[in-house]
């Protein structure tokens, strides 16, 4: 948002920028916006959604058109969620908590380290023509490749421990960033630039000063995607050789047939990397209102 | 500390087209200089090249002795538009050169709140640009300049947007200002009655590419008063502006 | 693998890719499918989304571990054992020559704690009276040669019919640390546990017992083609599998070969003869090619030892019984497996004795 | 680019913009500026930099240091890549072309799908705060579950054909474009679209002519993401079941413990997901430079 | 066919402040005010709700008997900055509005070359606004405004960036063609001289928030000429104009 000549009631929020000006009167348009703020403030959301999601998989599980194999109740999800919150699973005995906590363990420093080195990559090449041109093929080329193809080499040099996975959850945490970073980068105004520039504004005073708030809306953006994919990034390293984490638990389930702890695994990588989003959704709301 | 402005031969091309000069021109420490010519002609770009912001393409400019290659922290710049940074309130774009020159927050408050009530914005420190009418937003770029004391000022028709009150009474007060510090002014302006007012010398350009083509000395007393407009001399002068620019 | 419009297709499901091991079921497809008016269609894929896939009738068949039935027989998919296509559980240990095989001492390397390679360990290991607390497991996923080579474990749970022999191609071009050679413990020298076999889904057999009989007899067909003649079964492969080492040289020795061995076959010899003609064809082939070359066509030979029996495809209910015990030890059970009969049936198998 | 106050001379193209303006006077800046440039029309980056690589491999494969089954020599790659193209009648007949038609076959309609579904949904929910909120967090939850939790489903509901993995394709495409188009479409200025309505634009009119061209190097920058990303999601998709394509033909090369084919599976991913980010690139600076 | 525009108590507020009001204007189909008052006073926003952008908060505004909820075609609104379109040229930019109503391309171009004369703009048909001077991109917002032709014209500020001599040519070519086409005419300006020079009327408005405290006939015949400024009526007109506002 900031990197534009801001539209004029713009401080309302991101929410509310698209709101009709012509909102006083009573216009078609304006009764619907009005409605849709009312839903929003009951709703934000996340309530309404996922109720709408729950009632809609109870009916389809009790309709029997599918089989519960496929598709198990969410009371059946619920029961193992509960067992596997208390009890542990049935291999490891180790809990749900244990196993999440692995995994977000994992989560964590991938999505720092990955954002970190996004954001510094993706400044340098904003930056540099000539490092564009050379790095740009290389980073394509490795972000096009499946991991499988290079998971024995993580493997074996990064052992079979946590870091081979937040080097998964890295790679994959990476790319958004980087690309966002570029073009927020690329995108601050120029005549800003010049500002700074009039002050004798170090390097380090133009990122912080001027470049970053006014990419803001374009890197959080990059960062919101890259903490949707993180968990996912981590559990595909899990998945390539792993002891605990999420990515175990679903492997586990999966290979003993038990669907509704595959749904329980999901659903908590699901719920961490909402969580992640929602921590920036949350930034973002705070840094953008004002 | 005010300082010599010159340029010598100075001649900016856009690709194939000469957007200015060439252009030789000698200011004193502490003259203010006013610089009229019709739009487009290159007046923005010399002050451009003046603040090290753009590359001379022929010849050179100095502050001083140096040639000038890049913005100097003596150089004080309000551009043709206001600039301002969305994301910052009016007190934060006014304390801008502060910030960046490290002044403790206390101390760019109590700076910001002395040049309030000039710039006549006394009720918006705290409101954000997008809350401003054209006229305020040049307000805050004008404070910004002043807030950090330069030795030069470079303006880029500084008070485009004002109305002609407004306009008057900060222009008055700028030139109250000027005449404590005795900055090295140029100013780019369309008023050529504002011109002769704040100004030692109006050079007048000539359409694109902008060559100076009329070097008028301003005789007229100081302190200037608003008063001085009604003068024969001060009509005369801006006549001859008037008939220079013509040519 | 040419399509045949007169034919009706099926799909058949086989864990991994396309492999050698799989030659009976090219053999069956372009030999003796079509007597029945099928032709297969061949999908690789996850054995678990196959089952699910097999479960819901999605897919009519497919290659499944015996232990995979009864876990997902044990979560509710209604898949049945047709016909146990490796009589030998291909689980076993692949132990370097720098070790000595002392399960409690060394570091053990595997896929990952589920799937084959792990219900087959976990029955070693209750047959060796241990527990899984009393070894040490690394999780390496697919990666045994790579890993053993470089020292990451000492021993690994590996499919004995391929890991070893790539272990000690790379021991012999010396590319594996200071391994000169590895042996292999079998899970099923100590337990008799269902292994891979045809799979489909209690509906089918139902509703079209008709085409689960074709299935069978002309896999067991196929089979028994690949068992009596292995180098007419890799020329076969060849269309199927596109990593299959192939020269000029080999193409014909192996075309001579065949030839021989169908000669060979018209002098009804038993098993035993059958067996030793392989072992010699390999000790000719050896002579004449480089171990590279060869990798496939031994990959298949020890395959085959994992395949022949008296009577192929039949199941045994001790194995079964043996393999639900394991799993019950091992607490992966979903749910009740129920009556365990129902898991599996023999009643499709192809009279052979009469015929013989 | 186009959605902010231009830089003054932003029409040198993407590559020039950061160019300092002082550039005709013998500063250090600017001699590494020119400097800079020159390398840039050299290169055009791509082979410079595969040749380094390509460099950098050989060495470390030659050095001995590596094992050959974890890093093959280039000439071992070559080799293999020579065979597998050359064993039909043709090019076209060969193995590779066989696996990596199959794969492009699913990349191209899931690209294209992914991307029409992301820039639709991401415009629809940049539009109404309401659907953000309601559709945000399922669309947050879904992306960041792996695709084995519902790889069954998948397949069941698609089939086992190609359908499933362009179905991958879709879901891993469109996420990085939906982010993007939410924030492209946001960030076109409001006085542009006051102007917009003066002229009573109707809504294809404002999409058209003011938000895509606003909006593009945003829109750009997910669209290249998204290709990049593109071919991992059908393969991906091969993984779950398949009977050809790059997912298996890199499967069946790891299966048989094929080393250099496994490296000329991942490069043949690489190339063709390095081609479709090209055309994304070409576009962008066809239309961007004017 | 011009039309009439009728504000009744019209106010407006962004949350607790008050930008506007209450206002009554009658304009009749025709006419051509001009809008005076200090900076931040509330003029744009006036201009905004007569467009349709901006909702009142209090009272209506009609353009004929039509309660405004929204833009029309039939009026074309020149906004206080130019807001012009990067990546479109010169042409394309004037062009915008017929393009949108689906003319033609070769239509367009032609209706564009007609104007860019009069605009002084010839050389920069294929320029992009990034290549322009202020003055030259405030000249191609004025041609996007003409080329559409409509029945009401809101002008914000329409000539602030432009150097004196184009300003003074620009506004008696527009004046000539309102002549012609009689649209009704709104304009905000800062310029009392330009107020009087073009106006049938001048409302002077008082600080924020804005009302209407004087509303001065202009009676001065027309055709109008740059020399009526030397009338003594025109100089009584401006001092009256000008005492209106210092009130
Ligand atoms: N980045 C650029 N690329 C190409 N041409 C440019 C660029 N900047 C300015 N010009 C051209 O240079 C000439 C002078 O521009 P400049 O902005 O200096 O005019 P000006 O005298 O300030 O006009 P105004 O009074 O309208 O602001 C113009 O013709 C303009 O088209
Ligand atoms: N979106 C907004 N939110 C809050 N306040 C606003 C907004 N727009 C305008 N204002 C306030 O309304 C008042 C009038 O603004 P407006 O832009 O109409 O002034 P103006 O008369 O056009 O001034 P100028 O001559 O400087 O352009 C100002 O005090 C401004 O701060
Ligand atoms: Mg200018
Ligand atoms: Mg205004």
């Amino acid at each position: 948002m900031f990197a534009l000549p801001l539209p004029r009631n713009n401080k309302r929020g991101i929410f509310m920028q698209q709101t009709l000006e012509i909102s006083k009167q009573n216009s078609v348009q304006q009764r619907i916006a009005k409605y849709n703020r009312l839903l929003w403030r009951l709703g934000r959301g996340r309530p309404i959604s996922f109720s709408l999601v729950l009632i809609l998989w109870y009916w389809v599980a009790h309709s029997g058109k599918v089989k519960s194999f496929l598709l198990p109740t969410p009371e059946a999800v619920f029961e193992t969620f509960h067992r596997v919150l208390t009890d542990g699973d049935n291999v490891f005995d180790s809990t749900l908590w244990y196993h999440t906590s692995a995994t977000l363990g994992r989560v964590l420093p991938g999505l720092a380290i990955g954002l970190t080195i996004g954001i510094s990559l993706g400044y340098i090449i904003a930056k540099s023509p000539l490092l564009e041109t050379l790095l740009s093929p290389i980073v394509v080329a490795f972000q096009s490749m499946p991991i499988v193809a290079y998971a024995p080499v993580l493997v074996i040099w990064f052992g079979t421990g946590s870091q081979s996975k937040i080097l998964t959850c890295v790679l994959i945490v990476f790319f958004p960033m980087l690309m966002n970073t570029i073009v927020g980068i690329r995108s601050v105004p120029q005549n800003l630039r010049d500002l700074m520039k009039m002050y004798r504004a170090s390097r380090w005073q133009m990122f912080r000063k001027l470049e970053v708030p006014a990419a803001l809306p374009i890197l959080l953006t990059g960062m919101k995607t890259s903490a949707t994919l993180s968990v996912i990034g981590a559990v595909v390293g899990e998945f390539i050789v792993a002891n605990e984490g999420l990515g175990v638990l679903i492997t586990e389930a999966r290979g003993s047939y038990n669907t509704p702890l595959v749904f329980v695994s999901a659903i908590s990588m699901s719920a961490l990397a909402s969580t992640l989003y929602s921590i920036v959704a949350f930034i973002e709301r705070r840094f953008m209102r004002r | 500390m005010s300082i010599n402005l010159t340029t010598h031969n100075l001649v900016v091309e856009f690709g194939a087209l000469r957007a200015l000069g060439p252009v030789s021109i000698q200011i004193q420490a502490g003259q203010f200089v006013a610089i009229v010519g019709p739009s487009g002609c290159g007046k923005s770009t010399l002050i451009r090249v003046l603040a090290g912001l753009q590359a001379a393409s022929f010849g050179e400019a100095r502050l001083g002795e140096q040639i000038i290659r890049q913005p100097s922290m003596r150089v004080g710049m309000m551009f043709q538009s206001a600039n301002l940074m969305p994301w910052r309130t009016v007190m934060d774009n006014i304390a801008l050169p502060l910030e960046l020159a490290g002044i403790s927050s206390i101390e760019r408050q109590a700076a910001v709140y002395d040049l309030l009530p000039l710039l006549n914005l006394e009720d918006f420190a705290k409101a954000y640009p997008d809350e401003l009418s054209g006229g305020m937003a040049q307000r805050v770029a004008l404070g910004r300049v002043l807030i950090q004391k330069p030795d030069v000022l470079l303006l880029d028709e500084p008070f485009g947007a004002l109305d002609a009150m407004t306009r008057e009474q900060i222009s008055l007060d700028l030139l109250a200002m000027w005449a404590r510090d005795r900055q090295t002014a140029v100013m780019v302006t369309h008023d050529i009655h504002e011109a002769v007012l704040l100004s030692d010398r109006v050079l007048v350009m000539s359409p694109r590419p902008g060559q100076i083509v009329e070097d008028i000395a301003v005789d007229l007393p100081r302190p200037r008063h608003i008063e001085q407009t009604y003068d024969t001399e001060f009509a005369y002068l801006a006549q001859t502006i008037r008939k220079a620019i013509r040519l | 693998a040419q399509e045949n419009d007169d034919l009706e297709t099926i799909d058949f499901f086989l864990t991994f890719v396309p492999n050698i091991q799989f030659s009976p079921l090219y053999v069956t497809n372009e030999l003796y499918m079509g007597d029945y008016g099928y032709q297969l269609k061949i999908q690789h894929g996850t054995e678990s989304v196959g089952v699910d896939l097999i479960a819901t009738g999605e897919l009519p068949f497919g290659m499944i571990g015996g232990e995979q039935v009864l876990l997902a027989r044990a979560g509710g998919r209604p898949v049945v054992f047709i016909y146990e296509w490796f009589q030998k559980y291909p689980v076993g240990v692949v132990v370097p020559d720098t070790v000595t095989f002392d399960l409690e001492n060394v570091k053990i390397g595997i896929p990952g704690r589920s799937g084959a390679s792990y219900t087959g360990f976990i029955a070693l290991l209750n047959a060796l009276g241990l527990r899984e607390r009393d070894v040490t497991l690394e999780p390496i996923g697919f990666n045994a040669p790579d890993v053993v080579c470089l020292g990451g474990v000492d021993v690994s749970v590996i499919y004995v019919n391929n890991e070893p022999l790539q272990i000690q191609q790379r021991a012999d071009a010396g590319n594996c640390g200071d391994i000169s050679s590895v042996s292999v413990v079998y899970v099923a020298d100590y337990v008799d546990m269902v292994s891979n076999g045809i799979v489909t889904n209690e509906a089918l057999i139902e509703s079209n017992p008709e085409l689960v009989q074709a299935m069978v007899s002309a896999y067991d067909a196929g089979l028994a083609h690949v068992i009596n003649n292995p180098a007419d079964a890799y020329l076969i492969s060849l269309e199927y599998v596109d990593t299959l080492p192939i020269t000029d040289e080999f193409r014909a020795a192996l075309e001579a070969a065949a030839e021989a061995q169908n000669a060979f076959l018209a002098t009804n010899p038993d098993r035993e003869a059958i067996a030793q003609s392989r072992a010699d064809l390999l000790e000719a082939l050896r002579a004449e090619f480089e171990p590279e070359t060869l990798i496939q066509f031994e990959v298949l030979l020890a395959t085959i030892e994992l395949w022949d029996a008296d009577q192929l495809g039949y199941t045994d209910p001790a194995s079964w019984e043996a393999t639900l015990a394991v799993l019950e030890e091992m607490g992966t059970l979903v749910g009740d497996v129920g009556d365990l009969s129902a898991a599996y049936t023999n009643d499709f198998l192809p009279k052979h004795d009469e015929e013989e």
